[in-house]
């Protein structure tokens, strides 16, 4: 996938990314997933959450989200608990999970259109641009129901592109796409990172390296 | 006895009976005493089944750990 | 006083603390539970004289009365206990929340069956739709769909938040519900069905009555307590005073 | 465009990709009228004596039916996960869905209605009253169900579990709309029924929402 | 144990697991029975007239909203694909299928019937009718069903297309039943409608398999 | 995962594979996935299907599993066109898809049992060692929809433990797995074709050396 345009946006976010957990503990069903879990999460940084099957990743990552209250601990945002402020700490961060949010009536462009709502600043030709970067020119007026399962990532991944908000968490965001999109998604999160961005991934594909990786293992003493 | 004098009914038949009307009320009271039955031994029973799988689980778990 | 009542809601929040002191209020509940029954059923059935209007079957009145009020105040209690659960986010709530649903159903149930068993002999028929009867009938469809909210979720959490948050609208549409229907009903049909005036009840024939009452909603408190004990066992089963409680059990 | 009317407009879009979402409501209205002169009795007199009553049964199972599909969807592809994510204000978007739901159940059915109760033979004078009591009743509907539905979204099987816990609660719109319309019939009053019917939207309008917005936080810990 | 008994019983388990598959028609027809009287009139004489047609018409409607989760999630979670793929005989699992169906909703609304309509105040005589027309109904209208569900199976919204897909295949079942009922109830003759329905499971039984076999293969080339 | 028992079952198959495309086209929109494709596929084959993101790859293998008629061309197994001898040809291959066909509620056992019932040679202790080797043991009693991602496409795969067919047809089996769970499954793949099996996948995973793969490129003309 061609780079074919100076990612301007990435440096339209102004805030930075201050996250930290407090001693966070999760169990499912009598078994203990993580335990008094301290994390701090900063610029710059791009962390990887690794582990077996059923480790707790996906659980890890929505708590950290805000997208989930059932764990002991405290996740802060800029030192505050996150759902006492929720609504910034929202504007901040772009959650990507298993399921798209993409309607399978709808073309690409009108998704994207949904996705971008609450930030003004972006321009109708933004959403152009983005989907030109995830090779998806043409397929703009498709409805995503005729899509291939990669083609439909590509249209979430699109997201990335357009959303200006310095943290980025993603859950398994390589699955689907092929070898060429990885590279190109790979490149995008390290250059998101050096731009002062952060993100948080979970994925069981080797990233290749990238400066400010750091990974974090789960489930270990299973 | 002396409640005898109070007792509405003269016989055990005439109570049986009320009047025509035995089937109704010993229908209904007969109702009454399995939905009371039933809501009181659910729980009892819900409690045994409960405490023996714990205790089978706890003896499980003692076993496994040594 | 008011640090006094806070204790006390603190404590009852303590699931350990319920399950302990209900152990000892127990006994003194089912004692008087079993005596008031079994008193106002014996007397209610073998020495109250018979209604001049509708013979015997008027001993029906001491389950169908105490079982229909206790229905309905089942439901309220068991909302107020939802939204306690809610706002303070106290899970002892919630536990006798779900424990309240199948008995208040229960009752309903019974209140339903007594008055339709009592409708034969009396109007001639079993069902009639009068307004009590309707919405009595509208309660139990509350109540069974709560419960069957409860049941249908997956996680505990979801299934105490969703039953309280439906028992509340419940609780909210419940007047306008009776209201409605009682206007419809007195729209349709002219008094010609009447259950016995209240006021005009003879004393030998109130008073079983009340003891009835009194026992039913002492049953009530009963059966509640032995549920909600089952709640907390199950849901503090990971907890080290559980384990110790069932390892006493074992050992014994 | 903020989030509430950008998922209003899509909503809006996809109901008019897949017109079946606001015919079939229509034809199934259609349908239970049809079946009652089939299974009762085709006498025009009896028909008109019973005709408040079925237009009204008729149009509240229609919108019952409709009701499943609200949130379902949503959950489903991770739409309402993204709003929940968005840390945007739930009240709002309850009250938007509805409106949206409203426009596509109840909005033509009230329109429709009247030309359907001439099948049923309603009386001359009915007619005003059945299209202002469905008016002011539908979105009482829709309000009330949106409880249903948000409660019920996350379960299978979910369609029958939304009539059992919503049928209880309409039963005060039925009695008042077809008293309204049965009333009209005879040429009597019907103000007060109407009022009724406001005042309980009213009421609804207001709180509703809020037990929506708690009903789909159920999803956040799944 | 071939694949047609083993989806059989699989089928049952899930349906044992989850009360709410065969718990739900019942409280629905009970609801909907409920929804007469109060828009309409109570009255009982008025009541007994109309108690065969109202029953049937709510046993009907009970049966076409338990249809719509019939082949749904087989077909969502690639339980369907997987039969196809297996080469088995697809008339086989359709009666198989339909069969289960009416064990957990056609089967329990039979038994509960005569119970239901005591409070429609049904005249006495007509209660065998009752029982019978619906041993003798509900069958057909599963089986009727079912087609209708297997063509709706892959459609978004497919609730209420089912429902007018099927609705004009009911209506002569509809007539007849009701009719056996109603005649039974002014003590006239009901066999002729009885051998009608028999009749006409006879000819469903053997010709609806088919239909539905060959309404699931069109998800084949999805 | 450790492999801790022989593989005997692997050995019960008695056909071997011989499945071939003569002038196999498809498009789809106006485009052509691939046009006049020939393919033989043997004994000892391990077959990758590589290419972009919409190439095709996907719909190439339902055609060949026979569950997608919608293209030109034949495709014939031992020399009959798949569609002639389909039973013969369904028990011979095994098709694990995107959508992996377990029943959420019913146990990792219980899903299983209902993919095995058209094999009756397969013992119920097999399941159970077949849970071990892809490490669910402990799981076997929990239902499904309290799996994590990884693991329930772990109780999918087990079924290339116990089905004796010589020909698997997988799309994405990667998917979720941990790295522990691709190495195995890799390993397993390998063992199957040096035992006289056959395999034919479509993965945007770097599958390591395997004697025998094969990779075919879709959609490189784009
Ligand atoms: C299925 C049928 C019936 C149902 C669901 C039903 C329901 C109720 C309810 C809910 C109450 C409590 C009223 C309150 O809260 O104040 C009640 C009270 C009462 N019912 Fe019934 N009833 C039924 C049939 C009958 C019949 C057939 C009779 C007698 C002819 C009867 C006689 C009474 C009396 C005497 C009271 C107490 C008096 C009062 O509270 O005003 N009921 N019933
Ligand atoms: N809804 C649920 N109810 C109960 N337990 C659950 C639920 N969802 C997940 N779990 C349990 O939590 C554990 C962690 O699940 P999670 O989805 O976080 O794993 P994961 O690390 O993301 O795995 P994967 O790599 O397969 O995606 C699993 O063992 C699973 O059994
Ligand atoms: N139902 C459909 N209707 C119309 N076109 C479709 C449909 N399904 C897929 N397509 C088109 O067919 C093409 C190939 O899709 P397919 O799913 O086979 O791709 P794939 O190679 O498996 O891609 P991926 O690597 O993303 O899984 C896509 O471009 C898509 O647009
Ligand atoms: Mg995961
Ligand atoms: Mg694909």
């Amino acid at each position: 996938m061609p780079l074919s345009r100076p990612i301007d946006q990435l440096n339209r976010f102004t805030a930075h990314c201050d996250l930290s957990a407090h001693q966070v503990s999760c169990e499912r069903d009598d078994r203990i997933l993580f335990e008094n879990l301290d994390l701090s999460i900063n610029k710059g940084d791009l962390i990887q959450l690794v582990g077996p099957n059923g480790a707790g990743k996906t659980t890890l990552l929505r708590l950290l989200a805000g997208l989930n209250q059932d764990f002991d601990g405290e996740v802060r945002w800029h030192g505050k608990n996150i759902q006492q402020c929720f609504q910034d700490y929202a504007r901040q961060r772009l959650y990507i999970g298993h399921l798209s949010a993409i309607k399978k009536v709808l073309t690409p462009l009108e998704n994207l259109r949904w996705f971008v709502s609450s930030w003004p600043q972006v321009k109708e030709d933004d959403l152009w641009q983005a989907l030109e970067e995830v090779t998806l020119a043409g397929y703009e007026d498709v409805p995503c129901q005729q899509l291939s399962a990669g083609q439909q990532r590509r249209v979430a991944l699109a997201r990335l592109l357009i959303t200006p908000t310095p943290l980025w968490i993603l859950d398994e965001p390589f699955t689907a796409l092929d070898k060429a999109g990885v590279a190109w998604l790979e490149g995008h999160l390290a250059r998101h990172v050096s731009a002062g961005g952060t993100v948080l991934i979970t994925s069981h594909h080797a990233l290749s390296e990238i400066p400010g990786l750091r990974q974090i293992e789960l489930g270990v003493q299973k | 006895m002396f409640l005898d004098s109070y007792l509405f009914f003269d016989s055990f038949a005439d109570f049986l009976a009320m009047g025509k009307h035995g089937f109704y009320v010993w229908l209904c009271y007969g109702i009454t005493a399995l939905v009371i039955l039933a809501n009181v031994v659910a729980p009892i029973r819900q409690r045994k089944k409960l405490i023996d799988q714990q205790t089978r689980l706890q003896r499980r778990e003692k076993k496994n750990a040594s | 006083m008011w640090e006094a009542l806070k204790r006390l809601y603190h404590r009852m929040g303590s699931p350990k603390w319920f399950y302990e002191i209900s152990a000892k209020w127990l006994p003194w509940f089912v004692v008087p539970t079993v005596g008031f029954l079994l008193v106002g059923t014996i007397w209610g059935l073998a020495f109250t004289p018979a209604d001049y209007q509708q013979g015997n079957s008027f001993r029906i009145i001491y389950i169908h009365v105490p079982a229909a009020l206790l229905a309905q105040s089942a439901y309220a209690m068991m909302a107020i206990a939802g939204a306690v659960f809610l706002i303070w986010r106290m899970k002892m709530a919630a536990w006798v929340a779900a424990s309240i649903a199948p008995i208040g159903a229960s009752f309903c149930f019974l209140a339903l069956i007594t008055g339709a068993i009592w409708g034969k002999p009396t109007w001639g028929t079993w069902w009639v739709w009068d307004a009590r009867l309707t919405s009595m009938l509208l309660l139990l469809f509350l109540y069974f769909g709560v419960m069957a909210l409860q049941k249908a979720m997956d996680s505990e959490e979801s299934a105490a938040k969703a039953g309280a948050i439906l028992s509340l609208v419940g609780l909210v549409n419940i007047p306008i519900i009776k209201y409605s229907v009682e206007w419809w009903n007195t729209l349709h049909q002219p008094a010609t069905l009447k259950f016995t005036e209240e006021s005009t009840m003879a004393m030998e024939m109130l008073i079983p009555l009340l003891i009835m009452i009194a026992g039913f909603y002492l049953l009530f408190a009963v059966l509640v307590f032995m549920r909600t004990r089952n709640q907390v066992l199950w849901h503090e089963r990971k907890k080290n005073w559980v384990k110790q409680y069932m390892q006493s059990r074992a050992d014994k | 465009m903020s989030l509430v009317t950008a998922t209003i407009k899509r909503d809006l879009v996809i109901a008019a990709r897949n017109p079946g979402e606001w015919l079939n409501p229509l034809m199934f209205f259609l349908m239970v009228l049809a079946l009652f002169p089939l299974a009762v009795d085709p006498d025009p007199k009896f028909l008109s004596k019973i005709a408040a009553g079925v237009v009204w049964v008729a149009a509240l199972l229609a919108t019952l039916l409709s009701l499943d599909a609200l949130f379902k969807a949503d959950v489903e592809d991770g739409t309402l996960e993204q709003w929940l994510a968005s840390g945007e204000s739930l009240f709002a978007m309850a009250l938007g869905k509805v409106f949206v739901h409203w426009c596509i159940s109840g909005l033509p059915l009230t329109l429709v209605a009247p030309l359907l109760a001439l099948m049923m033979n309603l009386p001359d004078e009915a007619y005003s009253a059945l299209f202002f009591s469905l008016l002011l009743g539908t979105p009482i509907l829709s309000l009330l169900g949106a409880v249903g539905a948000a409660l019920t979204a996350g379960v299978r099987s979910g369609g029958l579990l939304l009539s059992l816990v919503i049928l209880p609660l309409y039963i005060p719109i039925l009695i008042f709309g077809a008293s309204a319309v049965y009333h009209a019939g005879i040429e009597m009053e019907y103000v007060g029924q109407l009022g009724f019917l406001a005042s309980f939207l009213c009421l609804s309008m207001t709180l509703a929402p809020f037990a929506v917005a708690g009903a789909l936080k159920l999803n956040l810990s799944r």
